[in-house]
């Protein structure tokens, strides 16, 4: 029995991934997180410039739905900088994807082009930001800008791309089809919902920004539908990773028979120690292979479509 | 129902039931939890909002009946935000964070603090005092000039009362010795035979400075420090941005008490912290 | 202090309506839900025939996150049969608003017809279905169609017409615009997100129909924003009411504060007893007004956006 | 960790730990819920999943040691598929729903049940001789032909063993008087002097008969029937599918069991009931 996965060329030692802006600032937390026994990590998403993000609160737990909402708006240090620790990371041999983000074509290509020197596994494209500022045009709801994006960015590079989709679309399969037909590598799916949480007692949204995006175990049966749908359509055209929510071995499992070659797993491993949190994940996952006499992960890949 | 600490969940709203200028640029504030809640720990810390303005993290001075009290010095814009609040008005809390300090029995008690650092040592001397062995209890504090002097009153009482033994300076020489607690420190550490334990707040180039001094008497049995200087967004984990390297340590959960094995091995120590975007700054 | 509001030209004791699809099938339970204490009742979707829906398990509650998913596929007896039910109700003058929904503008057209001459208070659109088979475009998330069927019914009657709002799309103020253009007289929103459970015991997705819609509680902060959204761009033009995750009185509160006029309740009134749950709404909405000094639901309604 | 009753929550898988043909298209299955629960009641029901094809309603015959034992009736495809079904196969439940029979003491206790109706009755027999007080019971059970009489040896043996009083009948005279088990019944109320308690559990047709008939007899202090007919979606109250007019109860949550005064109440009783589109059929 074995719990590496493949996606397209790369091949982890599991499926679990350290979702992006989770413990992913430093070369030290995301070190800390692979070496707790996960499959590999994503950074925080990086950017041109040094960014401070949103004013706080930006970010709290909503115990009662298990979840958190959080509009961290992106503050990174800017890839220049960024690339001093991720040159760390990558020293200890690290499997890394590094998540980008732009504001326009130029942006993404400036910061893709400042790293696809680096030894790093894939570039994840963050298209999307559920605490975005206004409820404008993004790039992750705009079937045509994500072709353009990736098409482009494809000429760039040869490291694999992975494109990122938006849970708050009305057909996640039109967006995704139009990343997979500018040539990523991978689907991930999915990033957060947009959400907003209001203090009645001063009649204040909370959150700094207002708007936030919401994570955690309230968007698990968000994200299984959008793998489900996206296997549906793509079957094994393209590998799919399946994000939101995930708590628990069981849950992994859930995103696997959806449809998911990977997973990757933000809130929960930050809201514990990733170190226990990973070996629960492993334990329950081998449990369940054994007793369902699977012995590779791609056997359970789709699994609830036969 | 009594909760044995508060739910880290979103903000809880608390009124402002007492407010006082604590020492120059510093007020003290008492907040009312609107839930019956027990086990703060000294060395622990709350995340607190001023609805419109900020959110960040302050130490817990005290809390006793439902009345948590903090001490907050003014730095900038979200600090000063606070300082406007008055008896009435409603701020929210989140916590309580962190891992709290851990005195063991039977040593001396070297609690060593600089600016907002002497807040959570005031609930940590309320904590050793309350203990059933009497405890040898040492505060050494020291501040730019007189006014700047947190809980002075209340240390000098406890120290008249003989609950604790107060070495206070100034650098200006305005109240008690001129120059820096840390002179009286090292003195009380060539003489005493006991076994000690530091605990330390404050900047944390003083704190390094502290560690690596305590580093030279075998009898500094272990020492305590508070990281609570770093940026920090959500006080539980997720973010990151209070990490340390290279153990990847997150301050808010991992500590922000931190003990010297701990601590030899944070290279960042009194060395660089991160800022909000995730660069590192030297201090 | 009173909690009356004023929808449009209609006249409500209190905001508190029962949303469509939860104990709205027959008249009964209507006028249960009525007497426990609601301002007003949303009947189940009514379409031209009588229909099952989809196959069970189409309802289970995923008490983790306070929440349920559902598929039911728009069962309902057909408009000309539950005219029956409509008829009772009214004698017992329960302020009703009668959902519709269709496969086409037709079907909107012949429902409408046969139900516009009882004293109803509104005709409730309902464009969207989670639950629907596929992921093909549905009128919700198209802004032309919104557009065609509002003004073609706007045509057809006098009474007043609500459309309600998914949240399923990229664009919440998009869709609304157009339903505004189209001549409606108040937003509601939202209904449930898409969403699917998988067993990972026997690898099947539970739902009969495989694809369901998620309500309660994870569902509020996604319905908080869309309010907010909604209100943020129309402010007064139209009003809006509120739905998605209502347990408590402060949850009302929260959406009037973001933008809302009244509020639809489903699922919380499902799971327990409408008599209690509606008391202690009232407790703590009243308990609310008298220590913010407020006295009148307007008052209260956009106090997020100062 | 022992609950007190399971979580109304989505489907707990359980394995199918034995089965048997109980009577005619009837099997009785053990299931092994995979968690400690106990607190069933008697009168109380599960939804049933049977994975890919259909969930349904069923009684809860029995539960102990955590196995639970349900026993159904073929009536269409959903009954058939869990026919189909063998020992090591997985299906779903959710639970446990609805108000229980509430058996007062010092009473006769008459149940009297058809098809699937014995089902629930079964357990509620099972609670009632565990009762610490000696309790007068008397099952009345009918049915076409003797092929058909649900649980009749472990009925017979507790006739036997003087546990119960076991009145049996069949409409073809195949085992036990011909004629339906309301006469038996009519004829005990006739005899007896001591108050009683009627609780049935059957087709709907049956009870309100059998209501009629008890409201004749004063000494009949209550009836408990169990509405186990309606067709329902959710179990849990949220669909009304399950309503009964004019007072809007839903059986899944008000009921199923019902007791005299609220069956006075429901004009649908044994009238009408409610498709799953929500049309209203007569019975
Ligand atoms: C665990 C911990 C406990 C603390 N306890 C206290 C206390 O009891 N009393 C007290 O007065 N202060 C305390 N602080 C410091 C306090 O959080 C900062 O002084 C405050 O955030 C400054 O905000 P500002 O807007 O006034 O200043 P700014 O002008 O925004 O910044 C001034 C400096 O404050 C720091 N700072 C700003 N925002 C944050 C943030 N979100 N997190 C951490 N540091 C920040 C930065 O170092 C910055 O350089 C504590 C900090 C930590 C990490
Ligand atoms: C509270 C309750 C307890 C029950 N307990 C038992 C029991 O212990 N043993 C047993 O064998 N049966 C029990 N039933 C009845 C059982 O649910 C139906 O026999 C079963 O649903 C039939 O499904 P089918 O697909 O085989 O039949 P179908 O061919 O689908 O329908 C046959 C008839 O079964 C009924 N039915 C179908 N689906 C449902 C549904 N979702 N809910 C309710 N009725 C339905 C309808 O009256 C329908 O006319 C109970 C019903 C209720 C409401
Ligand atoms: C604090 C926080 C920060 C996040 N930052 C990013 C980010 O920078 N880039 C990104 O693509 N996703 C970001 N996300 C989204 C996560 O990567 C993930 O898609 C989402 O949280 C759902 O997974 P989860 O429920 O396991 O957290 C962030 C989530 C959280 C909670
Ligand atoms: C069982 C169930 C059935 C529903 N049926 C309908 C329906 O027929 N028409 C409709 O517009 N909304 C329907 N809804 C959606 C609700 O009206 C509401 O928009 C949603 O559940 C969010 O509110 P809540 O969280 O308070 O339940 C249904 C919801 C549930 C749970
Ligand atoms: S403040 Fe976010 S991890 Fe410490
Ligand atoms: S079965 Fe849904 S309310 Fe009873």
């Amino acid at each position: 029995m074995s719990l590496a996965t493949k996606i397209g060329s790369l091949t982890l030692r599991n499926p679990m991934i350290l979702a992006s802006g989770v413990l992913g600032t430093s070369y030290s937390t995301l070190k800390r997180a692979y070496e707790a026994g996960l499959g590999a990590v994503v950074t925080k998403s990086i950017g041109i410039n040094p960014s401070s993000g949103n004013t706080n609160p930006s970010i709290f737990a909503l115990n009662e739905i298990r979840s958190v909402i959080s509009s961290i708006g992106l503050a990174n240090p800017g890839f220049q900088v960024f690339r001093e620790d991720l040159e760390k990371l990558l020293e200890s041999s690290v499997p890394t994807i590094v998540s980008i983000f732009g504001e326009s074509m130029e942006e993404f290509k400036e910061v893709l082009n400042g790293l696809t020197d680096l030894p790093i596994q894939a570039f994840e494209l963050n298209f999307s930001c559920s605490s975005s500022k206004k409820d404008r045009a993004q790039i992750s709801t705009d079937p045509d800008l994500v072709f353009e994006i990736v098409k482009e960015l494809r000429t760039n590079t040869t490291v694999p791309l992975w494109v990122k989709l938006t849970p708050n679309v009305s057909n996640i399969v039109e967006i995704a089809s139009s990343a997979v037909r500018g040539g990523c590598d991978a689907l991930v799916a999915v990033d957060t919902l947009k959400a907003m949480v209001i203090d009645i007692q001063t009649k204040q949204p909370i959150l700094g920004n207002k708007r936030g995006g919401l994570s955690g175990a309230a968007l698990k049966p968000v994200g299984i539908r959008s793998v489900y749908d996206l296997y549906e359509h793509f079957d094994e055209e393209i590998p799919i990773i399946g994000v939101g929510g995930i708590y628990r071995g069981e849950d992994i499992i859930e995103y696997l028979l959806a449809g998911a070659t990977a997973v990757e797993i933000g809130t929960s491993l930050g809201v514990a120690y990733p170190e226990n949190m990973v070996r629960f994940f492993q334990m329950k996952v081998k449990k369940y292979m054994e007793e369902h006499k699977f012995s590779s992960i791609s056997e359970i890949t789709g699994g609830a479509h036969k | 129902m009594t909760k044995q600490t508060l739910a880290n969940d979103k903000p809880l709203m608390c009124k402002i039931v007492d407010k006082w200028e604590e020492c120059f640029e510093t007020f003290s504030f008492k907040l009312q939890l609107p839930v019956k809640v027990q086990g703060a720990k000294p060395g622990q810390f709350i995340m607190l909002w001023i609805p419109g303005e900020d959110e960040y993290p302050v130490g817990i001075a005290g809390l006793e009946n439902n009345i948590l009290e903090v001490g907050i010095a003014r730095m900038g814009e979200g600090t000063e935000a606070m300082h406007r609040k008055e008896v009435g008005d409603f701020v929210g809390i989140r916590g309580f964070y962190g891992k709290p300090f851990t005195p063991p029995e039977d040593v001396n008690h070297l609690l060593i603090g600089g600016g907002f650092g002497v807040v959570p040592l005031k609930m940590l001397i309320e904590t050793l005092m309350k203990s059933e062995k009497k405890q040898d209890i040492h505060v050494f504090e020291g501040a730019r000039t007189k006014n700047r002097l947190m809980y002075l009153k209340w240390l000098q009482e406890l120290h008249d009362q003989g609950e604790i033994t107060f070495h206070v300076c100034t650098d200006d020489g305005s109240f008690g010795y001129q120059g820096f607690p840390t002179v009286a420190l090292e003195e009380f550490l060539q003489k005493t035979k006991t076994p000690s334990v530091i605990y330390a707040a404050g900047p944390e180039r003083m704190m390094k400075f502290i560690f690596d001094l305590g580093k030279k008497y075998p009898k500094v049995i272990d020492m305590q420090m508070s990281l609570a200087g770093r940026y920090m967004r959500c006080g539980f984990g997720a973010c990151a941005n209070c990490a340390v390297d290279p153990t990847g340590w997150r301050i808010c959960v991992d500590g922000p008490i931190f003990n010297t094995e701990k601590l030899e091995k944070i290279s960042d120590f009194g060395v660089y912290e991160r800022l909000d975007t995730g660069e590192k700054k030297k201090l």
